[in-house]
């Protein structure tokens, strides 16, 4: 039995690991860098232990270091939540030779779904659908010229290492194919330093749907459902939903059935997602096996009423799956939406700076994975995520109505978030229908702008204004007879940071 | 007391009194009588006319930030907006540029020196923030008049990493 | 269609409401007496009305002022909660003839379960199991001497307009007959200017189980499966759950169908609960139908997927309910815990005064329902409930585990609670192994104390004390160079209150 | 810095000694090293041995109110127990007893006089809370020696209602 976790991460998934944790009565050991000693997961675990400097490669990508906290704590698992040492075969493999329990999938798993170009090799052979491309990395120019006039123009070409839209790019003909795969080489290899690129068909305008699955060591694997991720910004997911708009229960029934057999193809435990992309005419493509539990879980966990976390731990400790595929069922609608540090006025650049004062919703149905609170300090080292708002209701509309709600209940002061953004995305006339596609920002939300001049509050934004300068001016001053307390009195509070 | 406030770029005049426990609001077009129940430091609430507005406040470097129904206001006072030691856009009188970064972050890169000529758009230096890399470039053609952060400095939006100045 | 409506009440549940009511696009209009003009329903209502003193005769239960407002702010509806003028027939009636929709059940159902008597004479005759017990209020002493008799030793004596456990007596012979009759009689006549009583058989450690139900003006009804509410103090609720640990499948669907059918038979429309007590033999017997919606309603949402705030202004508006009975279905465990502003060492008396500070928990299937925050003055004029807080897990194990970690996350500091009690009961193996009826509290925790003595973390409060202390004393100084702001220097707020 | 601090009626000494951005804590029994981490005015993280602490911390009259592990303290300073008034148990050195309301609320209904010769057990006066009413008893034989409140005054705990007088 594990009875004790080191959280090899920060930020809102180590609170949620944690609190998971703190449920099954396991023990927890956060680990912090320098500027994350007071963060909400240092706040929460049992014990914590300072790793480095804020520099990922000194703290949460240190692996002899945070193994080393692992064996002095005595913690016999680590969880890697997302992102850093999440999807890091080595490291997966350096768990299991310390006999550490990793919270994931067996290192060998995971270095295959890890390379794009074994993994498209693999499921051609086990006949999952994939985009229609290159089997193997091209060698020389021809290849590339023949592989696109094979696939048909537009053709993406992509790194075989890749992620992220690096070394990613759209070719419309023959002319641009030679420049394009040059420079996408480049890109590759200083981005992964592996040039190896590939192509495959541009799908237009598709959906990202992915399924859940979980997969424990006895052969039970079960999938979870779909959720939609459409809408991206830069390949980044910033909205999720569950279930698709467009899915039929049939073609719902297909794809699990595909993602099952993804998963068993390859061998993987633990958690994880399986990507697809849905063209117009309803095909659909593996594109991945994300390797982790996602940023946007909370989605399936509403729905389905399972805990995913809860679930990862328990695989890990050799458990058997308590639930058939045939008693899963989807109940309601969920929709998130990622709360940034960014300026969506100013291309989305990241905002960070002190929080002077944060206020977030709740009320029924209203779930708010977060790690903020008023005067933390939003540091440029670390992704700028900061919350994570997922609503469920009964229905999309009502969902869809309630993250409104809440969006405007989401009080951040100090730095720049795009909640104001996200709210003008969920009443767009496009989202409301379901019409979304990995294109619905550029297409319908490039040239978004915060509503200047159309703001509706002025008068009143003005008027507490006014009256905070008056009371600031005055010290002592007090507004009313049957004050509580005085924040007049107590200036240096507003002060803060500086 | 009147206040010119600036939102958004536009300066709006407020003047505000306190009367038997209320305020008596001026703002030129009409007159408004308000009550400001506080709730905490930085938590009020108004009323007009029976309906409540909470809203959500905090003064920082001059700055006034507040959140009422939903949207975000960032509230200067007219004065301390003439404090601000350099124009952002266009050149200053004495032809000379300031370049600040887009996003606070860390210098990563000085690509320049004193007393070099650039071109305009020729990049200049390469700020880092949150992974993410930017290049800041010239956007006037002129002489590196002064450099104020060397690299790995922290910098943000406010404080010209560098100054430009045209010469003739 | 209803597009704004009037809340009649304060506290959580005005607070429920309006959310349910912003999420639907209806606007609200609050009212509050003299104290509560900064509640939390008032913040977040988009008008609010001052109805008067703090005495609700003369604000929550003053129905021309109420009426009057409603009119003028032109709200088609009022909801009026629970408590206060929620089964208030007059108010129900006084609201149809002003043509302003009352958010409940129409006035003849509402006055026809209101009656305890009569109420039972219809269940008999709609062949409803009802406690053995008097037909009717009785006239004579020999009377309930010949129906004790036919009854059997114990009896219960208890008011026909009665509520609340006053005017009840337990009574064990004959011999404690005569005067127990004529005290009831006594306390009945001062607590409801009725003196009407009658006997029934006395229960011995039942379960209180009810069952949640909707019915529209279609004549369509179902039942939301049961809530199980054993866990009292007084009469009073303070922990529910669903499922019930007792209920087998069968035993659930019978109840469920009795339920549907007192509703029919007394002619009830919009949310309502019926209550049952089961004896140790799984008896069930019809108590009472609670004619609004219930503090304890969230557990039936978590647990059923339906919103039933939602679901009583959809009937008062005049639609069709939109789901069958057997499309529904429990999904996992919920537990509702009632935190009180009450000293739990000090027999439960209410304690009150101005919440110095408050953090209320949060995470995955937390849901909290409260109207807290720091600095609010909880007077003595109302109720002393603060909040509920709801767990929702897979399983009733994990549900109450999740309890536990969210009740020591809720933090009030300035007043007492029954935070610390609750969770002694959750950690109780009584209650663990789910072993609960109406005794429960007074069998088991009767002589609670607070661990005094036995507290783990007097030398982590001894270090924080000490440390407030140095830092107090000294104004200005600074505990660490870092120190993002500085509550030393602004010693005014530590003072909330005089 | 020395402390007598009271916790649940039992005095503990704490001192405490700032020290290089650290604490020096001394109980007695044991020397502890700790950090304290401000979160905000009301909430704090005490660092000992890498084990993490997050407590809540407010000042109001004279007493500390602090919560910490999932457990609620209020804590007093030795000396200013002293200063309490009167003795809730038993009668004094002159005689009296302070009759105090065992909640805070409003004074329903005063059910003697001053002067007046009551018995043990005998209803003094009914106070009202959150709809409850409680009544007040007696606890020994004596006679009213003052009356503090009337009818429909607010009350707390610490302040007697009325003072009875033991008279031989």
């Amino acid at each position: 039995m594990i009875n004790k976790i080191l959280i090899a991460n920060r930020g809102e998934i180590a609170v949620r690991i944690i609190r998971a944790c703190k449920e099954m009565g396991i023990s927890t050991v956060a680990v912090y860098s320098e500027v994350d000693r007071k963060a909400l997961h240092v706040q929460l675990a049992d014990e914590a232990y300072l790793l480095g400097s804020p520099a990922p490669l000194e703290s949460y990508l240190n692996m002899d270091k945070i193994i080393e906290v692992a064996r002095m704590t005595k913690a016999c698992a680590i969880h890697p939540g997302y992102g850093f040492l999440a999807e890091n075969s080595e490291f997966a493999k350096r768990c299991e030779t310390e006999k550490i329990i990793f919270i994931g999938p067996n290192s060998k798993a995971l270095a295959l779904v890890g390379d794009k170009v074994e993994s498209r090799k693999t499921m051609t052979q086990a006949k999952i659908p994939i985009i229609p491309g290159m089997k193997a990395k091209g060698e020389n120019l021809d290849d590339f010229i023949n592989q696109a006039e094979k696939i048909g123009y537009p053709v993406l070409l992509k790194a075989s290492a890749g992620g992220g839209g690096k070394g990613m790019r759209i070719i419309n003909s023959k002319e641009e194919l030679k420049s394009s795969v040059e420079a996408g080489m480049r890109e590759a290899k200083s981005a992964f330093g592996d040039e190896s690129v590939y192509l495959e068909k541009y799908i237009q305008q598709p959906r990202h749907i992915e399924f859940q699955v979980l997969a424990d060591y006895h052969g039970n694997v079960v999938h979870l459902f779909e959720r939609e991720c459409s809408i991206q910004r830069r390949h980044q997911k910033i909205v999720e939903e569950t279930p698709s708009t467009i899915l039929t229960p049939e073609l719902r029934e297909k794809m699990g059935e595909v993602a099952v057999k993804v998963i068993k193809t390859t061998g993987y435990t633990n958690a994880g997602t399986v990507e697809f992309l849905l063209d117009k005419d309803k095909n659909y493509y593996f594109l991945e096996v994300n390797a982790r539990v996602q940023v946007e879980h909370p989605i399936t966990e509403l729905t389905i009423g399972i805990d995913l976390v809860k679930s990862q731990i328990r695989i890990a400790s050799g458990e058997k799956l308590t639930f058939k595929q045939e008693k899963l069922s989807q109940r309601g609608h969920a929709i998130e939406c990622r709360i940034y540090a960014e300026d969506p006025e100013n291309d989305f650049l990241p905002s960070f700076g002190k929080i002077l004062f944060v206020k977030e919703p709740c009320g029924p149905g209203i779930r708010n994975d977060s790690s903020l609170y008023s005067g933390l300090d939003v540091t440029m080292h670390y992704d700028p995520i900061l919350a994570k708002l997922i609503c469920w209701a009964e229905t999309r509309e009502e969902a869809r109505k309630k993250m409104i709600m809440a969006l405007s209940g989401y009080v951040i002061l100090g730095i720049k978030t795009q909640i104001d953004f996200l709210r003008d995305l969920m009443l767009h006339p496009e989202f409301i229908s379901g019409n979304t596609h990995t294109d619905f920002i550029p297409k319908y939300l490039s040239d978004w702008k915060e509503k200047k001049g159309k703001k509706k509050f002025v008068e009143q934004a003005l008027i507490g204004a006014a009256i905070g300068m008056l009371n600031k001016g005055k010290k002592g001053a007090r507004v009313e007879k049957k004050l509580m307390f005085d924040p007049w009195l107590s200036l240096g509070n507003w002060e803060i940071g500086a | 007391m009147e206040y010119e406030l600036i939102i958004d770029g536009e300066i709006h005049k407020v003047s505000v009194e306190p009367k038997d426990g209320k305020y008596i609001i001026d703002l030129g077009k009409k007159r408004i009588e308000a009550f400001c129940e506080i709730i905490d430091p930085n938590s009020f609430l108004l009323v007009i006319d029976e309906k409540t507005y909470p809203f959500y406040m905090a003064f920082h470097e001059k700055k006034i930030h507040l959140s009422v129904g939903g949207e975000k206001f960032v509230i200067q006072e007219a004065e301390s907006k003439k404090e601000k030691r350099f124009e952002r856009e266009g050149v200053d009188i004495e032809g000379k540029k300031a370049i600040c970064a887009p996003m606070p972050g860390k210098i990563l890169k000085i690509l320049v020196e004193e007393g070099e000529k650039v071109r305009k758009n020729q990049s200049l230096a390469i700020v880092e923030a949150m992974k993410m890399e930017h290049e800041i470039r010239a956007s006037i053609e002129g002489f590196v008049k002064k450099i104020n952060f060397k690299e790995d400095d922290l910098v943000d939006t406010e404080e010209p990493i560098l100054e430009l100045e045209v010469k003739d």
